[in-house]
């Protein structure tokens, strides 16, 4: 396997393909589809993030909102309070996830606090996390933060303040950005470490890998990387609740389309991300009809158990394989 | 601030907490023996909680007269859960575990949304609003007959591991499965026996507790945590620890309630769940992995 | 540089006051293959999982080519050139073969992962494995699997191999290719091997000194010609077929 | 989830035991003769109602829907012509923005909506892009209309309003008892609605010179499964009365808990927190749920619309209570409808001027006819002594809406029969 067709041919045609029809969607399509995208883009990043740590390296974690709620805050309270731009709110949330990433990460690799006690761990430092933030009255405590809403009507790409079509731009920006990312972090040999520690944690360590360092630089990486994501709910939503943004709800909700893709591809997530809100979508019309509240999450419950009875792996190796997509392996 | 009031707190604290121990109990067994987390947990004591409430209300049937009922009803859907669904993901990696078991929840949670409405369901009994004075001491009536509850179920379960055949069986699966199958025991139905005594653990903690809180369908979530939180003090799979790590929970909410701020209890008890997991993993009373 | 490629001195471990391995002391010369024998829980994989760093020892030094390499981890021992197999194998399963062996051949070059791949692919042609290189290793059989540990360890580009049982289950013929595919890097590269084997056969055919073990204590060691006929090597492995 | 009811009464939000009481109701508006009066409007106003119907918020959520419901015979009859749009936010603000664009996309003309404060920004964010005015029927957050959005209008008080309002009234229940407490212990919940009350309440306190000190103040968490430790530090301040910052569950476990702990007060108030109005507080609580107050803005018994209002719900919903959700959410569907009727279009500019220069009197809460500053703020909505009295939320003050008098200092709860 060589660098040139670790992405085959056909497959390189259809993702150039996907993109330039994200790309021109909002010429066709209108405010609620557009939103609707964002959604998926905004899940499909979310789950990209998450997957650089629990699919390449074999790490779960449970608590991710904890990095979504730091880089939503750094960057919303920075700009709500100074005016700081948010690049630069970007760039404090980063470090910051990357410093509490690293912290949990820390703690839970060096004391040996591995697989559902590694998770449980992570949502303990989530949960924390939520009920400081209810108490920190410079970022609104439980009442909330607030960002300044502008009435300008050119979007300001620089303060983040606009439409949604430059959302929409944003965000798809990032996913693809991560996609990338992502390819390029497997294809170097901290991706060939990674995959290695997750199969086999002992086999690697035999092999002379470092793997805390390993370890340590995806949750890094997944932290800042999430952080980042967390910044873009910050601006597009424009309020921040502790309840909402570091609840544990947020964090299943994050990893949900990344397994439902197929966790560890590179596609998975944004398959996942895309069949879930369409099953959440066709759900609501459905549940419309039917008339009664509850049977959408109902349904949902019911369609993830059949994805994971019949698809554990995923639907994206699945398709993939009927696509005749497997030039690579992934 | 006198010591009697810090007497008082911490009465309450402890009483709640043995009633915390027995429903994360449940959750213990079923990891303890099986290796599964149960996700569904705080729904499966939602569900119980349910089922009192309508005792009560249609039938007149007391909490503790209703206890063995729901108990028993939980235990036959557990075994059913267990036969029909979990078994065929024992093998699979913890994240689709924990998946399926989220899904499951998600079911549970909002069936109950649509059978019962969102709002908040209690009983009112008599005892419902008296205390027993023992000197400057005020214990609150049903509070000591659902710790006093909790600790009866306990000990029923710990002769039960300790006693009967069954329990013999499932603590020599749990130990090691393949030596169990070699010696000709079916694990699996001992698998789905001890889920169904997982789930009546919750279910008579869901009886008890209505006691003391009122139900709503969006409880769940809070509850599972709370379990994991208790069992991972106390150490996955100790019974001894589920109850201790109640107690401690109960006691921390309590204690830091009043010295600090109440709105920061959870924060204790999920910094206390830091600390243990970072110091002894395996939990207060558990055995190393 | 002279001196030996590894020196084992007093080596000992006990666990929870249980002594599996006590006072062993040999040497595994430059450019020689020697192998560790013994009974079914004589401490050999003891002895080498103290040598890889799976564990420290209790006392005792270890020394390889000239530097001590007493209680460092495991993949600091790796990285200081000693590459090892598992007795039960452990591949990456999700992994193709080709980047099993690359996993372990990335420490080198910068982390070229083509100049890695490479040296994988001839790795895997060494070890007639270079067809199946785009396999995923789950689908490896057992015998091709004991030769991916070999790869994998070879990858690293160790001044010694440590190799564990890596003919354990292999037919005869299996095991015959496996005694050639070391022989050759032994001669051909120059490769210092030490490894446990059960196979005599493949003891006598490979190893220019052997070293015996019964409970965690050497009683003899040599040529396989002289250790075969030791008095007490008989009588322990005798005894152990009466017991 | 977005609907076009023809019949609006047919809701999404009902489950299974409420079913047949919507039927009931459904029952009812036919009778109002639906078909004959909508066919004479012109383009009635297509309003999209975005309320939680569903998630953690859905017990409100529904209460609010049912107003909506309820109140929409009544509106016809009045002479207004409304098509609702129901659409579920599922109590989370992302889904209620997506659900807004929606309801935008298929053609509303107008947004009600969203009881919580959050999933109200993020909606009135989206109206503010699209130009299509919002009215917010419940929401206490201040940021709503201190935003700077041009298209929102709020007929509810914001926190601290509320708070302040709800202080004021309190030297009025000194005054009529003739009871002065000197101390007082305040027990808050600790989330958006809590922190924004004890703001207010905090700022206010030394400015408006009221007779008694706050001596001691307990949050405690939105998600406390029992408030014990928290009472026992509220018992241990020693204060004469009690203030509280509730919800409905942790009202219950609040007084319930009160009760088992005897802790004597003169009486458990609010400045202006739901809860202890609502029927499953009477319910769970019974006697011990009497002498409770509350000081909101309320249905003013004395106006016929309100009556109305009260008559349709109890006959529709028998089971449930006709509390401030319903009345604030039927008011603002009335908001909505007497802007679309003077606009005399559908043109979101013309019902946004409309809504500007809104002036009702023939309303149902409390207070004069309904105003909006040039924020979109109604600031005319004052509140009332509401207190549990006979099983029921009954008004005690200002006196010319009285109901019934004031009792403070309560009996105690061991004479309680």
């Amino acid at each position: 396997m060589t660098a040139a067709n670790l992405l085959s041919d056909r497959r390189a045609i259809l993702l150039l393909g996907l993109l330039a029809a994200l790309a021109a969607a909002p010429l066709a399509a209108g405010d609620y589809a557009l939103s609707i995208l964002i959604t998926v883009l905004l899940q499909a990043y979310l789950g990209m993030a998450w997957n650089v740590m629990m699919g390449f390296a074999g790490q779960f974690s449970l608590g991710h909102a904890l990095y979504v709620g730091l880089g939503a805050y750094a960057g919303g309270a920075l700009f709500a309070h100074f005016g700081t731009p948010p690049l630069v709110g970007a760039l404090a949330g980063m470090v910051v996830s990357a410093v509490a990433g690293s912290i949990i990460g820390t703690l839970g690799f060096r004391f040996k606090v591995m697989g559902v006690y590694f998770a449980l761990l992570t949502i303990a430092f989530a949960e924390f996390t939520r009920v400081l933030f209810d108490h920190w009255n410079w970022v609104g405590a439980s009442s909330g933060l607030f960002l300044p809403v502008s009435h300008s009507v050119n979007d300001d790409f620089w303060n983040l303040r606009g439409s949604a079509t430059m959302f929409y731009y944003v965000i798809l920006g990032m996913a693809a950005a991560a996609f990338l990312f992502s390819r390029a972090l497997l294809g170097r040999r901290i991706g060939y470490y990674w995959q290695a520690i997750r199969e086999d944690q002992d086999a690697a360590d035999a092999l002379g890998i470092d793997v805390f360092r390993a370890k340590m630089v995806a949750v890094i990486i997944s932290a800042s990387m999430t952080s980042l994501g967390g910044l873009f709910i910050a601006f597009y939503n424009n309020n921040l609740y502790p309840e909402s943004i570091f609840s544990m709800h947020r964090s299943i909700e994050l990893m949900l389309g990344t397994i439902i893709g197929g966790i560890g591809t590179l596609f998975g997530p944004i398959l996942g991300a895309v069949a879930l809100t369409a099953l959440g979508e066709a759900l609501t019309v459905i549940g419309a009809h039917i008339g009664i509240d509850g049977v959408k999450q109902i349904a949902y419950g019911v369609c993830l158990m059949v994805i994971l009875a019949f698809r554990p792996g995923g639907l994206w190796p699945w398709l993939r394989h009927r696509l005749r997509l497997d030039g690579g392996r992934r | 601030m006198d010591a009697t009031f810090f007497m008082n707190v911490i009465s309450a604290g402890l009483l709640t907490g043995l009633v915390y121990g027995l429903m994360a109990l449940g959750l213990s067994v079923i990891f303890g023996v099986m290796r599964v987390v149960n996700f569904a947990h705080g729904d499966m004591m939602v569900v119980a909680m349910y089922a009192t409430y309508l005792l009560y209300t249609k039938l007149g049937l007391q909490p503790l007269a209703a206890l063995p009922l729901v108990a028993g009803a939980l235990f036959v859907f557990g075994y059913v859960l267990q036969r029909v669904l979990i078994n065929r993901f024992l093998g699979v990696t913890e994240h689709i575990q924990f998946l399926l078991l989220l899904s499951v929840a998600i079911i549970i949670t909002n069936v109950v949304l649509m059978v019962f409405g969102p709002d908040a369901r209690n009983i009112q009994l008599d005892a419902s609003f008296e205390s027993y004075s023992l000197g400057p001491l005020v214990l609150d009536k049903v509070r000591v007959i659902a710790a006093v509850g909790a600790g009866c179920v306990a000990a029923l379960l710990w002769a039960f591991f300790r006693y009967t055949t069954t329990g013999t069986a499932i603590r020599a699966c749990a130990d090691n499965p393949v030596g169990a199958r070699v010696v000709g025991l079916d694990v699996e139905k001992l698998y789905a026996v001890t889920f169904g005594v997982g789930s009546a653990c919750v279910g008579a903690a869901g009886c008890l507790l209505l006691l003391l809180v009122d139900v709503h369908p969006h409880l769940s979530s809070d509850y599972t945590l709370l379990g994991f939180i208790i069992v991972i003090l106390g150490g996955l799979g100790s019974l001894g620890g589920a109850l201790l790590g109640g107690v401690l929970v109960g006691l921390s909410e309590a204690l830091s309630g009043v010295l600090i701020a109440p709105s920061l209890k959870t924060m204790f008890s999920f910094g206390l769940l830091i600390l243990v997991l970072l110091l002894r993993p395996q939990g207060i009373l558990g055995k190393k992995p | 540089m002279s001196g030996p490629m590894l020196s084992v001195e007093n080596l000992g471990k006990s666990f929870r006051g249980l002594r599996a391995v006590n006072a062993v002391e040999f040497q595994v010369p430059r450019g020689d293959i020697v192998a560790l024998i013994g009974p079914n829980g004589a401490g050999k994989t003891t002895t080498f999982n103290l040598i890889a760093g799976a564990f420290p020892p209790s006392d005792g030094r270890v020394t390889l080519d000239g530097a001590d390499i007493t209680g460092l981890d495991q993949a600091r021992i790796c990285r200081a050139g000693i590459g090892r197999t598992f007795q039960i194998v452990k591949p990456f399963a999700g992994l193709t073969v080709e980047e099993n062996v690359m996993v372990g051949a990335l420490r080198h070059d910068g982390g070229d992962v083509e100049k890695a791949r490479k040296a994988a692919n001839d790795i895997l042609d060494l070890l007639e494995l270079g067809d199946k290189a785009l396999q995923p290793a789950q689908t490896l059989t057992l015998p091709d699997r004991k030769r991916l540990e070999v790869a994998k360890a070879l990858a690293t580009r160790p001044k010694l191999l440590l190799l564990d049982e890596v003919m354990a289950g292999l037919r005869p013929v299996e095991c015959d290719r496996m005694v050639a595919i070391l022989t050759g890097l032994n001669k051909e590269h120059g490769l210092t091997i030490l490894l446990i084997e059960h196979v005599m056969r493949a003891v006598m055919a490979l190893s220019d000194h052997v070293v015996v073990l019964h409970h965690g204590e050497k009683i003899a060691e040599g040529t396989p010609a002289e250790v075969t006929s030791h008095p007490k090597v008989l009588e322990c492995y005798l005894g152990e077929d009466h017991g | 989830m977005s609907d076009h009811t023809q019949n609006p009464s047919t809701s999404k939000g009902i489950n299974r035991r409420q079913f047949a009481t919507t039927v009931a109701a459904g029952a009812l508006v036919t009778a109002g003769g639906l078909p004959i009066r909508s066919a004479r409007a012109a383009t009635p106003l297509k309003l999209g109602v975005l309320l939680p119907r569903s998630g953690h918020l859905a017990l409100i959520g529904q209460a609010c829907q049912r107003g909506i419901d309820v109140g929409m015979p009544i509106l016809r009859d009045m002479g207004y012509s409304i098509e609702l749009m129901n659409a579920d936010t599922e109590s989370n603000p992302d889904v209620g923005r997506t659900q807004a664009e929606k309801l935008i996309r298929e053609g509303a003309h107008m947004l009600l909506g969203c009881f919580d404060s959050a999933t109200t920004l993020a909606v009135a964010g989206v109206a503010e892009q699209k130009g299509i005015p919002h009215v917010v029927n419940i929401g206490s957050e201040p940021k709503i209309t201190e935003q700077g959005f041009k298209y929102v209008f709020r007929n509810f008080p914001s926190a601290p309003t509320l708070g302040r309002q709800g202080l004021m009234l309190y030297k009025d229940m000194f005054a009529a008892s003739g009871v002065t407490p000197k101390t007082a212990v305040l027990l808050h919940i600790n989330d958006s609605f809590g922190m924004g009350m004890l703001g207010g309440i905090n700022a206010l306190m030394p400015k408006l010179d009221l007779p008694f000190t706050i001596v001691e103040t307990i949050g405690y968490d939105p998600k406390a499964r029992d408030l014990s430790i928290e009472v026992a530090k509220a018992k241990a301040a020693k204060a004469d009365f009690t203030m509280v910052v509730t919800r409905l569950n942790d009202a219950i476990l609040l007084v319930r808990e009160m009760v088992k702990q005897q802790v004597e007060t003169m009486g458990i108030t609010t400045p202006g927190s739901p809860g202890m109005y609502e029927k499953q507080f009477f319910k769970a609580l019974g006697k011990y749920a009497e002498f409770c107050t509350t000081n909101v803005p309320w249905f003013d018994p004395k106006q016929e619309v309100g009556n109305q209002l009260i008559h349709a719900f109890e006959k529709a919903f028998p089971e449930e209570s006709c509390d401030i959700n319903v009345s604030f959410s039927f008011e603002a569907a009335l908001i909505a409808a007497d802007a679309h009727k003077r606009a005399g279009s559908t043109d979101p500019q013309a019902l946004t001027e409309a809504l500007r220069t809104t002036n009702i009197t023939k309303r149902a809460n409390l207070g004069g006819a309904i105003t909006f500053d040039a924020k979109g703020q109604n600031v005319n909505l004052p509140s009332a002594v509401v207190q549990n009295l006979g099983g029921k939320p009954t008004v005690v003050l200002p006196s010319q809406s009285a109901e019934a008098k004031l009792a403070f200092p309560m009996p105690g709860f061991k004479n309680r029969t």
